[in-house]
């Protein structure tokens, strides 16, 4: 806590404010309706959609929107001890907050007696996945051209030896003071995810949270720019088959 | 489920009544929008357990019990004793609420309750070693919903406060003398728990760009967003959830405000009826 | 053995022929249809019913009576070791021998194609909690306004010590040479749940089975109370307001 | 699941059939009411196992076998083994009779045949421990109803007892011996099982106010109460299960006194066609 | 490996091209529509057929065909270790490629909306459990009057010791260097259950294939034997009759 | 569920389809009927994991990932590491694959990759234990289908066996030493695995009586007989399965020749990208 914000250097070498590398695709998947990976430091993690479509059992179906389901789920071997395949209950947790989520975006309302399922995969797991995985699935979802209110982009703020930091690494977020993952609708200026854990002071929780909008801003960016491109690459092979 | 998105028809008037009081800052009980419902807190209503306690919140009801059992510690944490929150919702506490494994509801309730507890570090967890390495008590916080009207999580978080501020544990250093724990541990002299914090939680809906405070079932499913924060004693926030809904970020800032407040007011009520801290 | 049945008396002080205290409450939970709540000694045990409603899935209705459910329930700390959440064989059978009990005493036919929901939760358990927990479902069931051939209440009679004694206790039950727990319709005179264990000569068991009977005589009279006194409050609570 | 409520058409039309005859103190395959059908017992039928018995009641086909591991002492209990009676109805047994995890009625079945073989005290459990405190025997009293045609607690008795009676177990003092348990016990030298008791079931359905026998499925689809009571050889009852239905106070003293005579009926024999005791 | 192949005597005093004692067994259980027992050495399994008959849930129902359920399990005393009573994943893989092969034989286009169950339980296990039970099964879909293309018989060859044997115990399952179970329909001569494990040159493997054929048309036989015994037994019971 | 019988109408006709292009000993895709997809091959891709693959085969995508623990021996084997494959469609895979307990085509297809590494002796099991019949180490392989375009053994075996090649275990002698396992075993010194084989599976398609290798999912649809064989680096057959369909007797001869062919051709691509061997 001797040195300044400015001065301050992460363990794996970034400045307080600056995001781990990242690069999102989209279309990765033949068979999902949307697909999309994010890759986040030594994240990776991908998403697919199927849907709209008829639901099943019929007694669940709802008359006046889509229900939308949402996996995620981390790998066995995404983590450096072996995860069992079954949902653990902090999986079952995160698939409810980031459905939760989704749901603010989707408009729901255009395919009553539906349902669109998001699946989300952690392959490899190093802090921040939760946020990391909704970015995906928004692309995902985007891919799947389901029309949306806005994107959903999440990013994570913290505290590491007194310093409020972006975007909690494995480390940080292991031994850091407190994380505070967000997920926001970047144009309609809304939060729609929100947890917190560790200790916070109103005035460090302010300047996390802003720093956390900051980034989730940037990301946003990485997923116009994926969509764009992907948009890019058909007309490509569209003139291309021309 | 309990699934509060689900809108029939005896809802949809229901929600248009309580937005009704809400526009004039009124609520349909007669409650001001930053006021709790009456509170009852009765710690050791289980003898059975090392710690209980009954909370009602209005017409909400929760029973928390406090067990201890021996373990082995989590290979990271080898001179932690191990805590454990499990919360669920009885049959009895709603048509929606039917038997079988946790809901994602519950989970996430569960959780929450959890994270109140675990970040503000009530708990000197060091305190539960017998042997570092080796052997741990496990604390186990059993929680149930036995009827839901609304805000779950505050009367969860008091249930659970509650019964811990009242538990006694078996002592560590005897029980490292028993040749059979399982048997034999329940007749261990017991201790009181090393607290050293008290966090209190307090939901805040939005309702009409109004923020109410202790929402009932019906102010639930009118709202459109549900923020859970909780605080250390020092005015730390020390776990959040978004539980439904959407936020400006200006509603934020200004829910944490109303929250700060609550939650002294709270934590005041816990220490009049329960003692302890 | 060396006492007689008139001076024996048990570990708690009670005399062999004699009920632990009780009290028995109904109306204890808003949302469900009908709820009681019981303490027999250190016997904490709530019930709530929830029906006559319509039954879901549509393929096991049935046509000409509605289809009880029951369960049996004892929460994580209601003993002196934790009981996980999760049902247990012994939750099982009890479910079911009390729901078969029920079953005699429900008027079943009235309501086709419906299902009625018995939900009964051990608080905490001091002994004979299937037959303190008949007593309250069947209140709860009064109280839901369903209707009923009679009432159905439960007690327990065992041996200890070489004496038969009524109310088999948390240590009787675990100590003592014979456990026989019992239901009746008090008015039909009928059995509906008899199991025992131990063991027993046939006179033995006679002699207990009248105490077990006379006991459940006493609780029923509690049962009738409970009713009767929410329809006085009813009936206050409705003059108060006119 | 084996629900006797259930009244198809056919099932009132056999109802009515069997009711008839009773009336006139007949049954429909000539028994007379107090009589067993034919019964077969064969013990050892499956040499994998410590001891097995296949029995049939008439057309009910029940197998029982036994098995035994090591483990660790329930800790209320350390001086003696463990007794753990599964039963399962096999999908051969009858249409109602699907895959999946145990339904009410086979744990209830279970659960009967426990508590006929542990309140007995049929087998002196003691005899059973490895070293007190920390390694048992676990005794698995495995049964399977293969074909459902009515009075499945007696034949499951009747098959567990046969089994029992005829099992050779791991000598105790030699499994102390033993540097891998899972591999070498069932290499361990043999002796017979500590048996202190026979206990007997005999299930009465009332029909009509007549009391009978051994009753078929059709007869207890027709039956007003199913009451099942084990004896142990002494004449004691030792277990009892009302498995359906309503009694009225003396029937249940007429009932009793008709086990009593069937019971030792009988336990002859099993003793006849096993040996044992 | 020093003996010849004439000479080599098996563990259990078999030739190598021996098959073990074995018998057949229809119409063993009341309740089912067709059942068999097929004893092989000291395997003793029973199968049980129900169907065809309405299948439920009815969003499964094939408009074409009816759908085969088979269930291939282990009763917990058939081991020498007990086993749970759990379906284990072996169990699953075997139900599956046993269903997989007796759904070439029945004529399932027959029964369109309907469903059969194969029951098959092993109540004592030595050695290729597997190959018994399709033997076993097939009669007992035959003796449920289903209509067939053809009978679907099993048998395995295996290799222990460097000899090439035929139908394989449980300790040269267990000890031997490789287990060849098949089934075929003789007289379609169609293979469709073939699993393999251990190692075999391909000249090994022709051997074993064709010892395994000839062990299965071997317990054809017993298979039309043990169909004809029932129809002659039914025969005489009507002749007594009339 | 994975069911390849399902017939909709867009099945049939891409059945249809399929079969005209194979009757002409052509395929949809331009392949020849004895022709691989392309095949990506990336090998450490989840750093996490001991050893880790990515393989593609066309639109088929797996991913296998390595992963140790130390855990007691099978009673049976107390000098041998203990070995487990556990594969599952992920959701993301197809319409059909959804969340939920592995079904039978899961479980056929781990079993089907377990035989193939297992019975070849790929591994030298002997070298996973740390102190006989007591500690050894497990070695877990867990594959995922990623997205499903048939030919799933093969593209399965491709990723398990090029995970292990390039799989650095912890050394055994160093995991003696450990204090704590479960935290420490991560930091142990890693070895190169002891690989004896390289085992390459190989699955056949009937259709229209020809002989197609690699299916894809219309192909697989489409096929009267699906036969994947495992062989050795020294041409023997160490396992097989038929997936589904029959075959005639000397179909399955033909096979195998087809299958030894291609088997090489696979094991010197796999060696030419992995490196191993």
């Amino acid at each position: 806590m001797s040195k300044s914000k400015e001065e301050y250097i992460r363990r794996d070498g970034r400045k307080v404010d600056e995001l781990r590398p990242y690069s999102i695709r989209t279309g990765i998947f033949k068979n999902a309706d949307g697909s999309a990976e994010i890759r986040l430091g030594g994240n990776w993690i991908v998403a697919a959609v199927y849907g709209p479509k008829e639901h099943f059992p019929k007694f669940q179906i709802s008359q006046d929107e889509a229900i939308l389901n949402c996996r995620y789920h981390m790998a066995p071997y995404s983590t450096s001890e072996r995860k069992s395949p079954k949902p653990s209950r902090r999986e079952i947790e995160l698939s409810k907050v980031i459905k939760s989520a989704l749901e603010k975006a989707v408009l729901l309302e255009a395919f009553p007696e539906m349902s669109i399922d998001v699946y989300i995969e952690v392959l490899q797991a190093e802090g921040s996945t939760r946020v990391a995985s909704i970015t995906a699935a928004s692309v995902a979802l985007a891919d799947a051209g389901i029309p949306m209110r806005d994107m959903v982009v999440g990013c994570s703020a913290g505290k590491v030896d007194g310093h409020i930091i972006l975007d909690v690494g494995e480390y940080e977020d292991k031994e850091g003071e407190a994380d505070l993952p967000i997920a926001i609708m970047p144009n309609l200026k809304k939060i729609v995810l929100l947890q917190m854990d560790g200790k916070l002071t109103h005035s460090e929780f302010r300047e996390a949270f802003e720093l956390a909008l900051k980034g989730a801003m940037q990301l946003y960016e990485a997923q116009v720019n994926a969509l764009v491109s992907k948009v890019k690459e058909m007309g490509e092979i569209e003139e291309a088959e021309e | 489920m309990r699934d509060l998105r689900k809108r029939t028809l005896s809802d949809i008037l229901r929600i248009k009544q309580v937005s009704k009081f809400i526009r004039e800052n009124k609520r349909m009980d007669g409650r001001k929008l930053d006021e709790y419902r009456d509170i009852e807190i009765k710690t050791g209503v289980v003898k059975k357990a090392y710690g209980s306690a009954y909370v009602s919140l209005g017409d909400t009801i929760v029973i928390a019990g406090i067990h201890f059992e021996t373990g082995t510690p989590f290979s990271d944490t080898p001179d932690q004793g191990i805590l454990i929150t499990e919360g669920e919702f009885l049959p009895t506490a709603s048509f929606y609420a039917e038997p079988g494994p946790p809901t994602e509801e519950e989970i996430e309730l569960s959780r929450v309750v959890d994270r109140g507890i675990r970040e503000s570090e009530m708990i000197d967890l060091s305190k539960l070693v017998i042997t570092p390495g080796e052997k741990v008590l496990k604390l186990f916080i059993d929680f149930n919903i036995l009827n839901d009207d609304g805000n779950l999580v505050d009367a969860a978080m008091l249930a659970a406060v509650s019964a811990l501020l009242t538990t006694k544990y078996p002592n560590p250093e005897k029980v490292a003398e028993l040749e059979n724990d399982r048997a034999e541990l329940k007749d261990v002299e017991r201790i009181p728990l090393p607290i050293r914090d008290i966090p209190m939680t307090v939901t805040i809906g939005i309702i009409n760009n109004r923020y109410i405070v202790d929402p009932t079932l019906p102010e639930e499913i009118a709202a459109d967003a549900l923020l859970s924060v909780t605080h250390t004693k020092n005015d730390e926030i020390c776990a959040m959830q978004l539980l439904r809904g959407e936020l400006d970020y200006n509603q934020l800032f200004e829910i944490l405000n109303i929250v700060l407040e609550k939650n002294k007011e709270l934590r005041e009520l816990v220490l009049s009826k329960v003692g302890g801290g």
